[in-house]
């Protein structure tokens, strides 16, 4: 019992991170309907960006306001770069795209900086508090999970309530009705890079300081694990993510705590694969679109 | 007032016979209890106001919706469960938004059903350029069909749904967007195979070429039967013209009047 | 003011010939105007290089003075034009009251807004009954009907409808006829109407024109083109 | 395809190239690119030291990012386009053994792979093939031997790598402890950079002493999490993951403390004070732009002196054979602690590891130092090689 | 001649021309083409793929393992049956036996790589069947990353060193005339001429008509009597069976398969080949193909040919961001693949 609430208590820590990365991605695929391949490579950009300036000064809020800062504006860049000059119609080219892009940031930043993790300190404590002797989520953990529910809730707040969400999914939806009716589906497009980069560079500034550290690939893994939260919870759903990324975090704890953990990518197929077969459209998925 | 399905006559069974069909999407009740039939070499025309329901009663024949209540038999057996069985028992049918294979040629679109009988290849090609020929669109035969003006695009639909020869065929608003001299050409086409013995069941708003085509009108609104009868029985029903018809309109005189009556009794309510 | 001018106005498709050819076309402030003629004659090329969507290789647009062709779809419609385009107008992700709300976003905030959505509630009252359901599930002339609300709701200074009536019932027809007569004259927003049902695009117009093969071939009072057997015959094959 | 003059290829009158594969990109790259780079840099130190017989040593090194199929790509451009006279210090088990069979089909010398698995050590199978590592079982032995004699009463557990590595370490603290002497094993993955579950599963046991089969960024992270968890077992972990420098890197320095009391093994030189260690020092200094020195470094420069001192020990003019013959000769001694082992029947470089502790935040050897002859454990005494000619192997 | 003679017979002329160009080939260039063919059998199933239903994997580095394994595993078990010293045999360090003493194994083999690669493809396709665009790649994406797992939990696989396949040697008749390297590039161009052209007959045919049906317009192709499901999942069976078969020629070349081979990088790189190719285009996929094989290495020798005294940092990574470079300049200049600068028609 105490090895369960343990292993949950791990599991929740985690996943908020995912959660949190696979909002992101959520946001850019709302907002420009595809699934940016990049957005690992870009946060840590951002990280690095605010990791120097956390450095620099000795504040890590400036550093947090850094690292959102450079990931929107890397956003800004890389969809009116390169991203805008691929057509829009078919997905593929801009995949490649960010693929390439990839390459690079990963090599420009091992060049800079070297291959070699850094440390990252956390602003909070990460011992965690015990209840009834288990020790479970630690100060650093519950800082996560909050942040993960409040930029969720304020996604979902921006996007169901307010205009400019109005604006940035119809614009995802349908870029020329929506040019019709006056939105600036250009420029939507570039807030909902600029907002999903910056949201991925705060998930991987909170991600690094529980793992190895901060170095070019630190957030390859939680990129690919954030996709099939993203998917799991359905691409188009905030609260989705947020629990899609909470069930798996917890998934992978249990199977690592009571089977192995090799075998926790392989539970992460299954619990996918599952939920496809019954949801082919994730867990909050929209109504199946009437064809006739 | 409810209609009771005709040809209870105890011959061969219906082309088409819908009974006590009941549709629903969660809470909102598309067809509640509508029946009709379409017999042999019969065309019929379901009409009513938008959103009454006839494509989700074609929707119910072809197994595209899943029916709360009702059956659906064709030639006297149940319809197949699934859309892709139609093909074999003999129905065809366009779509409301047309559906046409874009990017393929309209030769290619006309083949794909063809290839679901199991023919012979050369055969296929040979029996889709004739439907092409029949329907004046030899010429554009190896154009992709997405780039064709909107009425070709309307009949490569049409070449689609009949190259395979239905016994049943049906068909989403035929003459929705056509100019006058594709209407009356449309109307041709579907006597012909009219007369070829195929039924027809259609859905149409322009209210000539309904009355001018169909044996006989059923009239749907709100998901129920309110009218059924021969085209001059329904033009003068109340009911029919309370619900969808207002008036008709191929006198633009008529219709003035019916916009300046309908400028006096709204105009109040944007004071 | 928002007299509509085409001055020499070349569009086309590709590298294709052009599929209007130096069109000129001048609209009066406040005027409904029906645009007829065959499929295929150029009167959605049209509409489209007036709302910005199909660029123009020459010529000009101007609305009210100013001059339009530079300008992206976008601007345009901040500059009072609205297209209800032919086929897929709705945004069909979308609810009904979030495609109506898209459409007030320039002209209405808060309450101004919420009566907006009200009025044109009560002009489609079967979007009313639709008002939280996606865009996906509406019939076809459902989706029509909500196009139409949205631009409305808009209240543009010039109103592009390209086929309004494709897939409406008869009823529908001539209550939306009568919307767009009743809101052209109570707010002297020009219309421009591009119909196949031309008794009814005329019963409603002040005047026609007639596009043949990108030209305009008549450009009378509607009242004349309907009324006159021999006009109707030459231009409009019946 | 052309041999080289001297009909052996990768050999001129006054260059000897020889090649490697290594992951500089990607995300291995973080733990082992220093160690080619302090290779190279030893070897331009022997260059400038005159070379070998004459020869200065050209080390092509190819990045393979870790990926069995890019080293596939990488090892056979080196031999079928840069001609190497042989391979040297490849790295990786899953990289390494996907070229085994081809450098075997080529006669191509495969010289101290960089791991410590057993593969390498097979000379019926692979006879050009030699490994440099410790091999895992050894290191696995000699930790818990010295874990059961310094903290009897301590219930020993594991935490391994998922892979050979952790396995080989399991079997070799099960040898030493048997089968019930093992409280608890737990393996991480790579490819999650949480071991949290494991920790917690690791403390319940009771754990005193916990045998690390990791490397040193695993290593890093388990002590944190440990930390994290207030829990404060011994830590005895093997060469690959017990290098202080690497895990402080990991760590920052603000959490040295952690560090104290670390057990490790090793084979190759380590006191802050020994002769070579100074010297690599000053080669990394001049030689290496003045990178971080660490475990990685020593280890580097360590296997670019065993290549030289097989080559000079190969003749004047060397050919594969000679250098094979002389890698086998049992003469070489390398500059490692404990005895080099390599002969006609053992390809395995070292079958013994000496214990490091870190005490006042200095890791140095202990004393005890433990041989393993594939079936039993023995204490033997450490073979310091004695640093001579300023680390450059004298030619006969 | 029917299309599908004229097929066949332009794809033995195109087999025969490469084939005859190995004799202008080094013995690495050789490898490099062998690996091409190889990674071109893959892309060609994909491109089709994605092409005619639109289906985006990027789990065909997966489906090439499968074939990978099914290759090794068969194979060295008939060597182990039929040679009492099968080890020396697998290895290929002993005396190489004669030419019928590989064909049996090698044939095993191919079926063992079909086998493995076509279950596993259909058992995706029925899933990918039901799944639309970004859920089907998340699918196939976390099947990439499962790999290794399933590689170390799953006994025959071999952990991370993955599995030995047995090695081919040169025939006697011919190995006095051609290098091993020359031979595995001819097995591999022939194998991916056998994977590849049933995919030229398949879409230039009624299927292929029929994919296309169902990438247009599911409801209307279900209409014309198309199952979507059916079509989807057969075209995902067809493409894994080229993907596995690619894979089992990968085996023979390097002798070995094991999951780091074929992780997320690899399998994106498969993308980028359909993609840069011109997706739907067979001969885009023979330059995607050579492309991503021959890139990284190019990429490589250019950056060696840059100052030598920069830091250690730009080793490997100089090379990694040229390669970045022109991943993105190529898309960029021509979006819809480089088969538009080919010479030939449509069914190039
Ligand atoms: N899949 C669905 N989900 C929810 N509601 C649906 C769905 N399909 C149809 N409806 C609703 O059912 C009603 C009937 O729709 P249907 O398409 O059958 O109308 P119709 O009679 O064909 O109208 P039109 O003449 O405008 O095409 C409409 O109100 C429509 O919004
Ligand atoms: N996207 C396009 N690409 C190429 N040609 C086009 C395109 N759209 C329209 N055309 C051509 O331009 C000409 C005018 O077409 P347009 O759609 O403007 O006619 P229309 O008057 O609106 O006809 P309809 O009554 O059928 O809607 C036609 O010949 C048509 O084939
Ligand atoms: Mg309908
Ligand atoms: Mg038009």
């Amino acid at each position: 019992m105490d090895t369960l609430v343990f292993l949950v208590a791990a599991g929740l820590a985690r996943g908020s991170v995912l959660a949190l990365f696979a909002i992101s991605l959520v946001i850019v695929w709302r907002a420009a309907r595809v699934v940016n391949f990049a957005q690992a490579a870009m946060a840590v950009v951002g990280v690095y960006a605010g990791f120097a300036l956390t450095a620099a000064t000795g504040s890590y809020w400036l550093g947090v306001a850094g690292a959102v800062l450079t990931g929107a504006l890397l956003g800004v860049l890389a969809e009116r770069g390169p991203l805008r000059l691929v057509p829009r119609d078919n997905p593929l080219p801009g995949m490649i795209v960010a693929i390439g892009l990839v390459m690079v940031l990963q090599a420009g930043l091992a060049i800079a900086f070297g291959a070699a993790h850094r440390p990252v300190p956390a602003p909070f404590p990460q011992r965690p508090l015990s209840l009834g002797g288990v020790p479970v989520l630690s100060p650093y953990d519950l800082f996560t999970l909050a942040t993960a529910a409040v930029v969720m809730a304020g996604l979902a707040w921006m996007f169901g309530r307010t205009s400019l969400g109005l604006q940035l999914r119809a614009a995802a939806f349908a870029p020329e009705t929506s040019r019709l009716l006056g939105v600036r589906v250009g420029r939507m497009v570039t807030i909902g890079w600029a907002v999903s980069v910056a949201v991925a560079a705060l998930a991987g500034l909170l991600l690094v300081p529980t793992e190895l550290g901060l170095s070019p690939h630190a957030a390859d893994i939680l990129f690919v694990q954030a996709f099939a939260v993203a998917v799991i919870g359905g691409l188009d759903s905030p609260p989705g993510a947020l629990l899609a990324g909470l069930g798996v975090g917890i998934l992978t704890s249990l199977v690592t705590g009571y089977v192995t953990a090799a075998a926790a990518p392989l539970a992460v197929l299954g619990l996918l694969t599952a939920v496809l077969l019954v949801r082919p459209a994730g867990l909050f998925a929209a109504r199946e679109a009437r064809t006739a | 007032m409810t209609y009771r399905p005709d040809g209870l006559s105890g011959e061969s069974p219906p082309r088409l016979a819908v009974t006590g069909l009941t549709v629903a999407f969660g809470g909102l009740v598309a067809l509640d209890d509508v029946s009709f039939t379409v017999h042999d070499g019969e065309t019929v025309a379901l009409i009513g106001p938008n959103g009454a329901g006839k494509t989700t009663a074609f929707n119910a024949v072809c197994a595209l919706v899943r029916p709360r209540r009702g059956t659906i038999t064709i030639a006297g057996r149940p319809a197949p469960s699934s859309a892709t069985g139609l093909l074999g028992a003999g129905v065809a049918r366009t779509l409301q938004g047309l559906g046409l294979f874009e990017r393929m040629s309209v030769l290619e679109n006309v083949i794909v059903p063809l290839t679901s009988l199991g023919g012979r290849p050369d055969d296929d090609v040979a029996a889709a350029h004739r439907m092409l020929a029949r329907l004046g669109l030899a010429g554009v035969a190896r154009r992709a069909a997405g780039t064709l003006p909107y009425p070709e695009r309307k009949r490569v639909a049409l070449a689609r749904a009949l190259v395979t020869g239905p016994s049943l065929l049906l068909l989403d608003e035929p003459a929705g967007g056509l100019g006058a001299d594709d209407i009356a050409r449309l109307a041709d086409t579907v006597r012909e195979v009219s007369d070829d013995g195929c039924s027809v069941l259609l859905v149409e708003h322009h209210v000539d070429f309904v009355m001018g085509v169909a044996d006989r009108v059923v009239v749907l609104d709100f998901g129920r039967v309110i009218a059924a009868g021969t085209p001059d029985e329904i033009r003068g029903d109340p009911a029919v013209e309370r619900a969808y018809l207002g008036v008709t309109t191929h006198d633009a005189v008529t219709m003035h009047d019916a916009v300046t009556t309908h400028d006096a009794a709204t105009e109040p309510a944007h004071e | 003011m928002s007299e509509l001018i085409l001055e020499r106005l070349v569009v086309g498709y590709g590298d294709g010939a052009p599929v209007l050819d130096g069109l000129d076309l001048t609209v009066a402030d406040g005027a409904v105007v029906a645009l007829l003629g065959a499929n295929g004659a150029g009167k959605t090329t049209l509409l489209r290089a007036l709302a910005g969507l199909t660029p123009a290789r020459s010529g000009r647009i101007l609305l009210g003075g100013t001059d339009l062709t530079g300008l992206a779809p976008e601007d345009r419609v901040r500059r009072g034009l609205a297209l209800v385009p032919e086929g897929r107008g709705v945004v069909v992700e979308l609810t009904v009251e979030e495609n109506l709300r898209l459409g007030a976003l320039w002209r209405h905030r808060g309450a101004a807004r919420q009566r907006a959505l009200d009025e044109a509630f009560e002009l489609f009252e079967p979007l009313a009954r639709r008002r939280h359901a996606a865009g996906h599930t509406l019939s076809g002339g459902e989706r029509r009907m909500l196009a139409l609300a949205r631009a409305l709701i808009a209240g543009p200074d010039v109103l592009l409808l390209d086929e309004p009536s494709l897939g409406l019932a008869p009823l529908v027809t001539a209550h939306l006829l009568g919307v767009l007569h009743e809101t052209a004259a109570r707010t002297g927003t020009t219309v421009l109407l591009a119909e196949q049902n031309v008794t009814g695009a005329l019963s409603v117009a002040d005047r026609g024109v007639v596009l043949n093969l990108g030209e305009v071939v008549a450009d009378r009072p509607a009242a004349e083109l309907s009324g006159d057997p021999r006009l109707r015959h030459a231009y409009l094959g019946f | 395809s052309t041999p080289s003059a001297a009909g052996t290829p990768g050999v001129t009158a006054d260059t000897v190239t020889i090649g490697t594969h290594q992951p500089l990109t990607g995300p291995a790259a973080a733990g082992y690119g220093p160690i080619s780079a302090a290779t190279s840099a030893y070897f331009e130190y022997l260059n400038e030291k005159g070379g070998i017989h004459g020869r200065s040593i050209e080390y092509v090194v190819k990045d393979d990012g870790y990926n069995p199929a890019d080293t596939q790509t990488v090892v056979r451009e080196l031999v079928g386009e840069e001609k190497v006279f042989a391979l040297v210090n490849g790295l990786g088990t899953p990289t390494h053994s996907s070229v085994l069979d081809y450098v075997g089909q080529n006669d191509v010398p495969d010289l101290f792979v960089a791991s410590g698995s057993a593969t390498w050590n097979d000379p019926g199978k692979y006879p050009n093939t030699f490994g440099f590592n410790a091999d895992y079982v050894t290191e696995g032995a000699a930790l818990a031997r010295y874990a059961a004699d310094t903290e009897p009463d301590a219930e020993i557990c594991v935490l391994g790598q998922d892979d050979d590595y952790g396995a080989g370490i399991l079997e070799g603290v099960t040898a030493v402890a048997g089968d019930d002497g093992v409280a608890a094993a737990e393996y991480y993955s790579t490819s999650n950079e949480d071991v949290t579950a494991q920790v917690g599963a690791l403390k319940k046991a009771g754990c005193g002493v916990v045998v690390l089969g990791t490397i040193n960024a695993f290593t890093a992270l388990t002590l944190g999490t440990a930390a994290q968890l207030e829990w404060f077992p011994k830590w005895y972990v093997s060469s690959a993951g017990g290098d202080q420098e690497t895990v402080l890197g990991y760590l920052g320095e603000e959490n040295a403390a952690l560090l104290e009391g670390l057990t490790s093994v090793n084979y190759l030189p380590q006191s802050p004070d020994d002769e070579w260690v100074r010297l690599f020092e000053q080669i990394n200094e001049e030689y290496n732009d003045g990178a971080p020195f660490t475990g990685n470094t020593v280890y580097g420069m360590s296997v670019g002196y065993l290549f030289a001192e097989a080559l000079a020990a190969a003749g004047e003019n060397p050919t594969r054979e000679s250098l094979l013959a002389a890698v086998e000769s049992g003469e070489l001694t390398g500059n490692g602690v404990v005895p080099l082992s390599l002969g006609p029947d053992d390809h395995g470089a070292y079958h013994a590891a000496s214990v490091t502790v870190v005490r006042d935040g200095v890791q140095d050897y202990v004393g005890a130092t433990y041989a393993w002859d594939g079936a039993t454990l023995t204490e033997t005494e450490s073979t310091p090689v004695p640093l001579e000619n300023e680390g450059i192997p004298s030619t006969p | 001649m029917s299309t599908r003679t004229r097929t066949l017979v332009r794809a033995s002329l195109v087999t025969l021309v490469v084939i005859a160009a190995t004799f202008g080939l080094d013995p690495f260039r050789n490898f490099q083409l062998a690996t091409a063919a190889a990674v071109f059998a893959a892309v060609a199933g994909l491109t089709v793929l994605v092409g005619l239903t639109g289906q985006l994997s990027l789990g065909h580095a997966v489906l090439m393992a499968a074939g990978g394994y099914g290759y090794a595993i068969a194979s060295s078990s008939v060597v182990a049956m039929t040679s009492d010293d099968g080890a020396a045999a697998v290895t290929g360090s002993g005396a190489s036996p004669g030419a019928a003493g590989t064909l049996l194994p090698f044939l095993a083999g191919l079926a063992g790589a079909v086998v493995v690669a076509g279950v596993l493809g259909l058992l995706l396709g029925l899933a990918a069947a039901r799944l639309r665009g970004p859920y089907l790649a998340g699918l196939t994406l976390a099947l990439v990353i499962a790999l290794s797992s399933a590689a170390s939990v799953i006994g025959p696989l071999g952990g991370d060193q993955g599995r030995a396949a047995p090695f081919l040697p040169v025939p006697g008749a011919l190995a006095a005339l051609i290098a091993v390297e020359q031979w595995h590039a001819w097995i591999a161009v022939t194998l991916a001429a056998c994977a590849v052209t049933p995919l030229l007959i398949l879409r230039a045919g009624r299927a292929g008509l029929r994919m296309r049906a169902v990438h247009d317009d599911e409801t209307a192709a279900r209409l014309a009597g198309i199952d979507p499901g059916r079509v989807k999942a057969g075209a995902f069976t067809a493409s894994a069976l080229s993907a596995g078969t690619g894979g089992a020629a990968l085996a023979i070349v390097t002798q070995n398969v094991s999951p780091g081979a074929y992780g997320l990088g690899f399998s994106l790189l498969l993308v980028v080949a359909a993609v840069v190719g011109g997706l739907g285009s067979l001969g885009g996929a023979a330059i995607g193909s050579v492309l991503v094989v021959t890139l990284p290495w190019a990429a490589d020798q250019l950056a060696g040919t840059l100052p030598a005294d920069l830091t250690a940092r730009l080793d490997g990574n100089l090379a990694l961001l040229l390669f970045g470079v022109v991943v993105i300049a190529v898309t960029l200049a021509a979006p819809g693949g480089l088969a538009r600068f080919l010479p030939r028609s449509r069914h190039a």
